[in-house]
């Protein structure tokens, strides 16, 4: 057994020695949440990369099954077992080979399918997903659900063999670059909110659908409104049972949460913070000179510490088999608040440089900072408000009455 | 009366407040912007205003002006932050009278406020640099005696509505090290002047504000403002008055974002009720509530104390930039988030608050350098 | 009539010269909120003070009616005018006279009566009040009945002409000092709560009423449980109407807000702090060596002076006839927040000497700060805890939604 | 597994939580301080706990202790702070234990470690001075050599236990200026020793602390711990472990505060519901869940990098004090406030929390002072 895993690390190692491509082991670099970086592939018909490495990687491990190394082969996937598919990300590290796909087919619509969906539907999506032929979207909130998701007003009536759609999407990321969008819909009025929800999907080529992107306070951003109108969806494009949608919703909003605050663990704020204040304020060569400013920088940087302890203390009770608790709820909650904290630091560090919008006067890490600040603002509403996290810890963790 | 608005002074923020309400409203910002208006304001508008007396109100009778007091011009800020108005009061009124009225230089008062007070001519005041954080004294724009005149060279940033100002008032050091009080010259200058190039600066509060070069700018002996080097201290008088006209703005913006806010925890639903029903929205709420009033009387007290000339203005001064800038601040973040996701789209308002807000605490020191000049004020 | 006024002033002036014994001149000393000081009258049976010039100030105040300068003279009143009063006032403010009598007699009872007492009542407490010979306490909150004041449970109920009165109160300021109680009692057990319950007097010397004192976090005080079991009240010492006892209740909560508020008015921290700051952060002769708590002080001053000018803003609409709105709520919260900060950050300034109780290796003043620090924990509860004040704000000021 | 607990931690964990909770709950507390004991506690209930083992947690095995690290003390030390057991575990384990291990002397560990790992021999630290605030290396008592020995004069204040313990290790400057880290002496000496007098302080959170006056006390040259002038380096090390050992009573005490105060909200009724219904009061409950999960996270990271050498440990050793002393403190403050009217009396023990919480704060370094020591350790 060990030896067979041996076996397979050095093969594993040696073919991608060979074949990941140079251009695609750069060890990815800081980006701003929410933002798209080009250097990876998301998949779809709308993708264009500028770098072929980005095709090429991709197909090779398409190829292998690779993109989804423990979905079974049938599926497109490569059937590895557990230990061959932890040696696969430990090889891949090593060499800091990109992942050659990312997005939600591979996160949330794949293992639901996997789980939930027909046969049908496993063979008909899933090796698109893994050959990175589709990018997916989800259609959860609405103008009149934020919080109060399961509020959802869009109407899906059933009309002979097809369901017909009619309402409005808010916060679809990458909508305008998608392919296919997984949605919630109303298909029973009558129903207790939770209940009636039916969860489907369908092409965004669909007669009768129109997207619209959303400027942020920040500028620019993937966010999408969705209208649909008389959107005709074929009944076996349901997934699960219907009425049977807020089952679903729920196991993929948990994990949409958890990706949010894993994040911010790509940054490294440490010094970022520290460095500026070296650069802006006069006379802290030595000691930041602003002692208010050090002293909040101070605190930023051991609040940091603290989360990350409290990340990787979950992390090891999971490697023991504990279940992540409703405790995690904490991670969206505390993450979130600190990078408005951090990033609002940092406009106060640049002090009158942090009024800087674009062009003239300005350099441009200083108007990241500030759209950075600006995006961060809605870091805790997205995903579920601040306010939300706090009920669910108030009422699952500490069982509080209602 | 110290704190409480006399008839007049009610009278004059009512006139301000329903003009600002019907002609003005905060949609009228966004528009301006699409439009990508140079000037970031209506030309025709500012004329209006101007007619009411506005910029006037600091201005003394013999110069054609009002003769009133910060009281009188706070009321008038104070509904122009709440309506983030972008005509261009502030600039006009503080850093371009209030730098004249500060100098009490008896010619350049002459020839310049009355225009001023018309609203016929728009004078700013550019003295901040790139790298000088809050310290105004830091100054390494140069001016060299040239004959019966002088040759000024630097960059100055930020200056408020400098894109369309007809003047500026530049400070340049004439004598003495970068951060000294003493040495530094105040210089009014025409904006065709040769040598001066202006560039506007895309701000993320939406203000007018430029770039300015000065390369070899040639001005005779009359240019100068008040006398030579003494314009530290001049510098120091007016930015404490723009600091309290400023904190009345963002009195005006806290208390727009907050009404706003409070209709929408009255009309919006979730989870089938009303969200102004929940007890933590309405204890931040009320919070914030008590920030907002505590601020107003931070810009009372501080106009209070610069119109009667009281020897604790300085540190009232500081006491409203600071405070308000934390509410304005806090008003503005609350805002978005009891707004939920709309909160977070260019497509809403209360974007706009937040913004100023901070591009405001931003402006002439943020709360902890108040509190710092505070302390040091009182001595410890 | 200005010349009236004026022959008042004199006349008034050249009496309290005359009159006010020097060492009730003093200016008054800063007390900790709460405490009892031995230099005024409170009045009643139990008091008895080491300086006979209080008892000789209050006999000859009393005797003009000017302990209750405005009440009627059939009273025991002085019948002075407003303006009068206020000359009165200004007079004893200029000598620096302290008052003659203080009390619960004459803010809230006393008043109470002239407004909603039966002729009878008037006649037999107000000229004890004024004279000062009885002391009064206030008997509103139970044990299960804190911040919801009207879901209280003594139980009166009326046998014959009498009322009998059984159940418990708590936070009843000085009962142990007090010769006589206005309680709250629940008359009829079946109405809504806010009905069904009536106002009335009694002597704390009637059988069944037992007092214990309530020693705090913060050591001894005033506060007392009173235990009531089968007191009989005789039904004319009922005031106002049967069952109709939350009105008044009202009327005298307000009350005793403001004057919570005006107590921290008394006191002068600014410097208290910045001079314990040098003293005992080493390197302070010229700035306060410990940035963060420089910061703190400054902060903490800017605050106070923010309140300060909030209070005297009100003042003045006051004096110009505006009713003060129910925004006078902010006082009470804003106020006592800021002494908890206030009294908090003395005790940081002490650092290690911060931990003394009593005795050897402190000095008085060190356990004084550490018991005032722990006393103000309990401004924000007394008198309505800072979350009602926070639900009042909400619901009166901001029209914000039940 | 570097912050889960392991196996024979948890047992461990669990063996303390069951006994003090049945043995020492908090209400113990105030029996003991009513009965007016000397002692502060209970030297019966001192002796099982030695049979427990937990005085030899940190000692050696050559030594007759477990040989166990920071984690395994920290878990029983977070026992004794949710309920506030007077015993004194922190002093003679870290202060008494811990002060030799980190002078790493042979002949006193031989001599005096087996006697503390039995509990027979209480040994704290007399090193903190009045005046000195949180540096500990202000140091104003002097050693002068007398012969072979010393003489000792100066005073010592807020000794741990110090009214009962056996012997001090007592700090003075035998080279140096007063705050120079060079210089500075460990001496172990007897309670019984001529010129030493013990005076016992009352403090606000019950622990048993003493003034330690020392008048012309001889000792001779063995009494010396580690070598002489380097006394500024063991306190150093046996300091940050103080800290954090007192950063896990911190934790218990805010767990105990918060368990305390969340039983109450789900028990006291007001205007005909539960408190614990409001949802202003559930937001707070669910922050400072939050804070005391960050704070638990902070005592594992300290304790892990203690027990590994690791070269971050005094970065973490301040986070975990700065963090536990915040949390601490604001769970007993809730505590007061969500608990009302009884919350502010003596009968209740949420006031107790709230007394010792604050105490330990403002032991070995408030915050605010640790905040500024990891800003000075990461160089900024």
């Amino acid at each position: 057994m060990a030896d067979h895993l041996e076996q397979f690390r050095e093969r594993t190692r040696s073919w991608l020695e060979q074949n990941c491509p140079q251009s695609m082991r750069v060890q990815p670099g800081t980006r701003a949440p929410g933002e798209l970086s080009d250097e990876v592939a998301w998949g779809g018909r709308n993708e264009h990369h500028t770098n072929p490495d980005v095709a090429t990687w991709l197909a090779l491990m398409a190829e292998r099954g690779w993109t989804a190394p423990l979905w079974p082969k049938e599926y497109g996937g490569g059937g590895l077992s557990k230990p061959e598919a932890k040696i696969l990300g430990e090889e891949m590290r090593r060499l800091r080979c990109k992942p050659a796909l990312v997005g939600f087919g591979l996160t949330m619509i794949g293992p639901l399918l996997l789980e939930h969906g027909s046969e049908a539907q496993k063979k008909r999506f899933l090796p698109e997903v893994c050959r990175g032929e589709i990018r997916w979207c989800q259609g959860y909130s609405e103008p009149g659900a934020g919080s109060d998701l399961a509020g959802l007003q869009t109407k899906a009536e059933l009309v002979g063999d097809e369901y017909v759609l009619n309402g409005q999407k808010v916060w679809t990321s990458y909508a305008d670059k998608s392919d296919w969008m997984f949605i919630l819909t109303r298909t029973d009025p009558d129903a207790p909110k939770h209940t009636g929800i039916t969860f489907m999907l369908f092409d965004m080529e669909t007669p009768g659908v129109t997207v619209r992107p959303i400027p942020l306070i920040s500028g620019a951003s993937p966010f999408c409104e969705t209208f649909l109108e008389d959107v005709r969806v074929p009944k076996d494009q349901v997934v699960g049972d219907v009425n049977n949608g807020w089952t679903m919703a729920k196991a993929l909003l948990g994990h949409e949460r958890s990706m949010i605050s894993e994040i911010f663990n790509e940054e490294r704020e440490r010094n970022l913070a520290v460095e500026a204040a070296r650069k802006y304020i006069p006379g802290s060569e030595e000691r930041i000179a602003d002692a208010s400013l050090r002293d909040g920088i101070a605190q930023l940087t051991m609040d940091k510490v603290c989360l990350d302890l409290t990340i990787a203390r979950t992390k090891e009770a999971a490697k023991i088999g504990h279940q992540p608790g409703p405790e995690s709820s904490i991670f969206k909650y505390y993450a979130t608040e600190l990078n408005k904290r951090r990033t609002a630091t940092m406009v106060s560090i640049m002090g009158p440089q942090g009024l800087g919008w674009e062009g003239e006067g300005f350099e441009p890490s200083e108007t990241q900072a500030v759209k950075n600040w600006l995006r961060a603002r809605g870091n805790s509403i997205e995903g579920g408000t601040s306010e939300i996290q706090l009920n669910i810890i108030a009422k699952r963790v500490l069982g509080l009455p209602d | 009366m110290a704190y409480v608005l006399n008839e007049d002074q009610q009278l004059l923020k009512t006139t301000a407040a329903d003009f600002i309400k019907k002609e003005c409203p905060v949609s009228r910002l966004r528009s301006l912007r699409d439009s990508g208006n140079a000037g970031g304001f209506d030309r025709a508008m500012w004329s209006r205003m101007a007619e009411l007396g506005w910029p006037a109100i600091l201005v003394p009778e013999r110069h054609g002006g009002l003769e009133m007091g910060m009281t009188e011009l706070c009321c008038v800020l104070e509904e122009f932050g709440k309506n983030l108005v972008p005509e261009p009061l502030f600039t006009s009124a503080l850093l371009g009278a209030g730098t004249l009225l500060a100098a009490a230089d008896e010619p350049h008062c002459a020839a310049l406020l009355p225009e001023i007070a018309t609203g016929s001519s728009l004078v700013t005041l550019a003295y901040h640099e790139r790298g000088s954080r809050y310290d105004f004294l830091r100054t390494t724009t140069r001016a060299r005696k040239h004959g019966l005149g002088w040759i000024i060279d630097g960059e100055k940033s930020l200056v408020f509505d400098g894109y369309v100002a007809d003047k500026f008032i530049v400070s340049a050091r004439t004598d003495g090290g970068v951060a000294d009080r003493d040495g530094i010259t105040l210089f009014v200058i025409d904006a065709g002047a040769a040598g001066l190039t202006v560039t506007k600066q895309s701000t993320m509060h939406l203000r007018d504000h430029a770039l300015v070069l000065l390369a070899g700018v040639e001005v005779n002996g009359a240019a100068v403002l008040g006398s030579e080097g003494c314009g530290g201290e001049i510098l120091e008088d007016v930015l404490d008055r723009a600091s309290v006209g400023l904190s009345a703005e963002m009195l005006g913006n806290a208390e727009g974002a907050f009404e706003m806010t409070l209709e929408y925890l009255k009309t919006r639903k979730q989870f089938g009720v009303l969200i102004g029903t929940f007890q933590a929205l309405k204890h931040r709420a009320a919070e914030l509530f008590t920030e907002i009033e505590l601020s107003r009387s931070a810009v009372l007290g501080a106009c209070h104390a610069l119109d009667h000339g009281l020897p604790e203005a300085r540190s009232l001064v500081s006491v409203a930039k600071a405070r308000c800038s934390d509410t304005a601040v806090l008003a503005g973040y609350e805002g978005i988030q009891m707004h939920g996701g709309i909160g977070m789209t260019d497509e809403h308002e209360i974007g706009f608050y937040a913004k100023r807000a901070k591009a405001s605490e931003l402006t002439f020191g943020d709360a902890a350098y108040h509190r710092d000049r505070f302390a040091r004020l009182a001595g410890f």
